[in-house]
């Protein structure tokens, strides 16, 4: 038995809730090496998200994905809220219509997400972007659902991935976005979105172990 | 963090209806989506320039929408791009049928808004041009790189393009003296202070008592290199050696001198720094045809200052002194 | 101290050749002594306006000098008003026949200089008549003080005077509407941070992170009360207080809202201060009929705001609303 | 025998030197009630006079008095380059033609140098100005003339009254010049202008005791 719109929901609520509570993280890790909204822009977001949610039929878990993408891409501006829409949006295509979400499901959502992240950010692993936790965090999902993991241990290897992948971009010099402009400057800090990211597909393991317990 | 503010969330919002009430024999502001276009409503068969981007750099660019200039400004959070939203709302508001065009700083927030935004506007039946203004010469264009930021040049670029509408070149013709303008102009600045975001309540990045930081953005990122505090006349020539030589700019130049204030910056060093800029030029042969000083493009409270050269031709110069009537640039007739 | 100046005692002279350089087409500034003419020297037949004062205060005075304002303004040191000298040597050079009005903030020094100036060019066949402004209602106006303090008022008394010189109103006029603009006129500010004057090295007063000033100078000087920092509509309610109740203000007024930027404030953070400030006019039933907003008459790179109010009538509309062209007012035609 | 010009431009030397000595320790006085430009302006006026000197012909100490005056006013501005420009020069007006000065003359001298502060500054004594500093300044000097005391002694005796006369303006709440702006905050702080004053005039009592000496 998949993941149905009620996990969905549940992962949205706690993404909610996990970027209020690390709102000042992000701020600060955008303050080292962006422009110190990074924070500000997703909790802005979410809270939207939230309120969104509560007049809504629950539907489909594409339908939850998708609301989150429109509202995200009306409410986070910066560089961030395109890209973290156009993930959202290309994630609610991927599954679009499925009641509940199998591993397999899992998978195919992680990929277009990070697919539609490429499309409109152009930028590649290693260039120190969101992608970086994302790309790890969509190969660790298809190598667990290869074997044969559960949704909840899928996107808890998402997860896994994603949270190293944020970790590993502290060495690097960025490529893309506001951090490019530092050069070797940039070493030594973790990319802010690299980390919301990861806080994003722990919230989604996180759930998921608890719809699934 | 000690600002004249009330809720930190607010500031645009509040800031807006200020701005409303203060000037609104020039503009109109809209809320929710926020925009700001010219007071009277778009001009049928006219070409309508919109801007915008996050806010905190005022008077860009609200302060910049009147006649010759912007007809529309999209202020997006502080030194937040603003959403496709408010964008595609501020593109129809003012298309007068001979299509806008975007003006849009090279960050990625903003051309990715921006583009989301055209888009949208198109499926609306609004055709859209978009130029992407990156004139900071303190950023290495590689491909390795988001590129070029768009700065103070952005200013250059919405007067002269915006006299071109006005005198009634079609989208094709003003986009492309914009590209043009963006193409002869070159910038590079120096913060002293940092700026603090109000929802952040902290300063983008720290500088010791003796230290300037050479290569600055206007969203408090952090520049090239931090150097110790030299005479003004040394941190000119800082900043104009790699203007000069990126374009190049070259003995016989005509130019236009632009000294801009990032925001807390006394007029008095403003001036200080455009005497030994002209000083500079005028040993290299170099004409300061036209000039401005001022805070136009700024980084909230920031202290320091950019200089942007632009190379000027007969229709530039023709187009930069056509008639200006905004809330920041004013002259003409 | 972190500013873009070479020698600290070359500030004055060296920001006058950068402004001579930046706006030739407006002003001729003249070297030792230092003032600042319109370009085109002397009109014929019209009185001319010639203010002066302490340096660091700009755009005051130097860039109010041009048609339908100042015919001359002498800088001093920063913060330190000009010696009798170049006072008198700019009263002769723009006396067109029909005398000269001195536009003089009340502060001893430059009362005493002016006063000593105006009788030294009376010497030389010149009519002199003084003006001296003091908006601030800060400081007690009693026998016992130095009085009140000329602050941002001066800025109107500048422009409508000038207009009426423009439309050619004889020197006994255009004194008696600088006395009127003046008597008419309230001012009061608030510092978030002090400034500091090169030649000191030192910030002219210290403020813990969350104190503020009320009732500032504009030199630096501290202010009748030091408060905690409040929102900014708590600010402003109480800078409006002592302006409305002095004149007082009433309710079927049309008054002019003038909001000055101390230099280093934010322009988002002006506007917050004008809407409150228009609001709260609104709910007395005052009118703001006419507005003016940004850094005009500045203490350095100070943080604050002053709020003056002008109380209008038809003439003073008119004379406001008459075309000015300066580097820093410019509008009309 | 009385002091001549020699005196004169010996005091003029020695007011140059001890305020540009003191130039930091007046600007400091005058940031706290005023703002902090007077060590600069009486620094200012008195390099200008200096350089003035070079050139000149002695002359009579009146002749020295005055070329102080006239450089003041043109160079020091703000309040005290007119109010001690007026001083030098009523002062020179006192003691025109002669020259030596005896006792009697030193007491003219400074009586004439303070009543013309009062005429241009309309200050009295205990408003916190550098009234408080020259008119118990003149009153000993004439008190120390009554009885028959030397040049110096006089000078000295003013020199001494001034300075009591400075130091007691900290108590004071200023009611001239820019320190009257803060009312009770006035209080605890030195009158700048009177403690130039003392320097002004302890430099005409040490130069009196060199030339006797
Ligand atoms: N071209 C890009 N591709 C992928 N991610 C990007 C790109 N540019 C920026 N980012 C991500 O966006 C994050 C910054 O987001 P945010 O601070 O909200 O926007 P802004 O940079 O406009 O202030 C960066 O940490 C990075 O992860
Ligand atoms: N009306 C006055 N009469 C006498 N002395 C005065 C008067 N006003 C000011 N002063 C003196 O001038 C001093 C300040 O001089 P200064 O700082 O050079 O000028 P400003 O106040 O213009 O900056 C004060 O300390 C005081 O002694
Ligand atoms: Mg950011
Ligand atoms: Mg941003
Ligand atoms: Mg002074
Ligand atoms: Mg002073």
């Amino acid at each position: 038995m998949g993941l149905d719109s009620g996990w969905a929901l549940a992962w949205v609520r706690e993404s909610a809730r996990v970027i209020a509570e690390h709102r000042a993280e992000l701020i600060a890790l955008d303050r080292e090496i962006g422009d110190g909204d990074h924070g500000e822009n997703m909790d802005r977001g979410f809270t939207a998200v939230l309120a969104k949610l509560d007049g809504v039929e629950p539907g489909t878990p594409g339908d939850v994905l998708k609301l989150v993408a429109t509202t995200l891409i009306s409410t986070v501006g910066g560089a961030s809220g395109p890209l973290f829409g156009t993930a959202y949006l290309k994630a609610a295509g991927a599954v679009t219509g499925a009641e509940e979400l199998d591993g397999a499901a899992l998978v195919a959502l992680l990929t277009a997400a990070r697919d539609g992240i490429v499309l409109r950010g152009k930028a590649e692993t290693g260039d120190k972007t969101m992608i970086d936790a994302w790309s790890p965090a969509v190969d660790a999902a298809a190598a667990a659902q290869a074997d044969g993991a559960s949704e909840a241990a899928v996107l808890e290897a998402a997860a896994a991935a994603a949270e190293s992948g944020a970790e590993a971009t502290e060495p690097l010099v960025a490529r893309k976005g506001r951090a490019s402009y530092l050069g070797e400057r940039a070493i030594g800090h973790r990319d802010p979105g690299a980390q919301s990211s990861a806080l994003l597909l722990r919230a989604a393991a996180q759930t998921a172990a608890e719809a699934a317990s | 963090m000690k600002k004249l503010i009330n809720d930190p969330r607010a500031v645009v919002s509040e800031s807006l209806q200020g701005l409303a009430a203060a000037h609104s024999d020039v503009v109109t502001v809209h809320t929710d989506p926020d925009f700001i276009v010219r007071a009277g409503g778009p001009r049928q068969g006219k070409v309508a320039l919109v801007s915008g981007g996050g806010s905190g750099h005022e008077p860009l660019h609200g302060g910049f929408v009147g006649e010759g200039m912007l007809d529309a400004a999209v202020p997006g959070p502080v030194f937040t791009s603003p959403t496709p939203d408010p964008i595609v709302a501020a593109t129809l508001a003012v298309d007068g049928g001979a299509g806008v065009l975007h003006i849009v700083k090279n960050y990625t927030g903003d051309v990715l808004n921006f583009e989301t935004a055209a888009e949208l506007a198109e499926v609306e039946g609004v055709t859209v041009r978009s130029v992407v203004i990156d004139d900071d010469v303190a950023v290495k264009d590689s491909l390795y790189t988001a590129g070029r930021r768009g700065v103070a040049g952005t200013v250059l670029v919405e007067k002269i393009a915006g006299a071109a509408a006005e005198r009634g070149d079609d989208l094709d013709a003003v986009a492309a003296i914009a590209t043009r303008v963006n193409a002869q102009a070159r910038s590079m600045g120096v913060a002293l202070t940092p700026s603090t975001v109000p929802h952040a309540g902290e300063p983008s990045f720290t500088l010791a008592d003796d230290e300037v930081e050479i290569g600055i953005g206007i969203h408090g990122e952090p520049g090239r290199e931090r150097i110790p505090l030299e005479p003004a006349d040394a941190i000119v020539d800082r900043l104009l050696a790699p203007i000069l030589e990126d374009l190049p700019f070259e003995g016989g130049d005509r130019v236009l001198l632009f000294v801009n204030g990032m925001g807390g910056t006394p007029q008095v060093e403003l001036y200080i720094v455009f005497r030994r800029a002209a000083e500079a030029l005028r040993e290299r042969g170099i004409e300061v045809a036209r000039s401005l000083v001022g805070n136009y493009v700024t980084s909230l409270e920031m202290q320091g200052v950019s200089i942007t050269l632009l190379k000027l031709d007969d229709e530039f110069v023709e187009l930069w002194d056509a008639p200006v009537n905004t809330i920041a640039l004013r002259w003409g007739r």
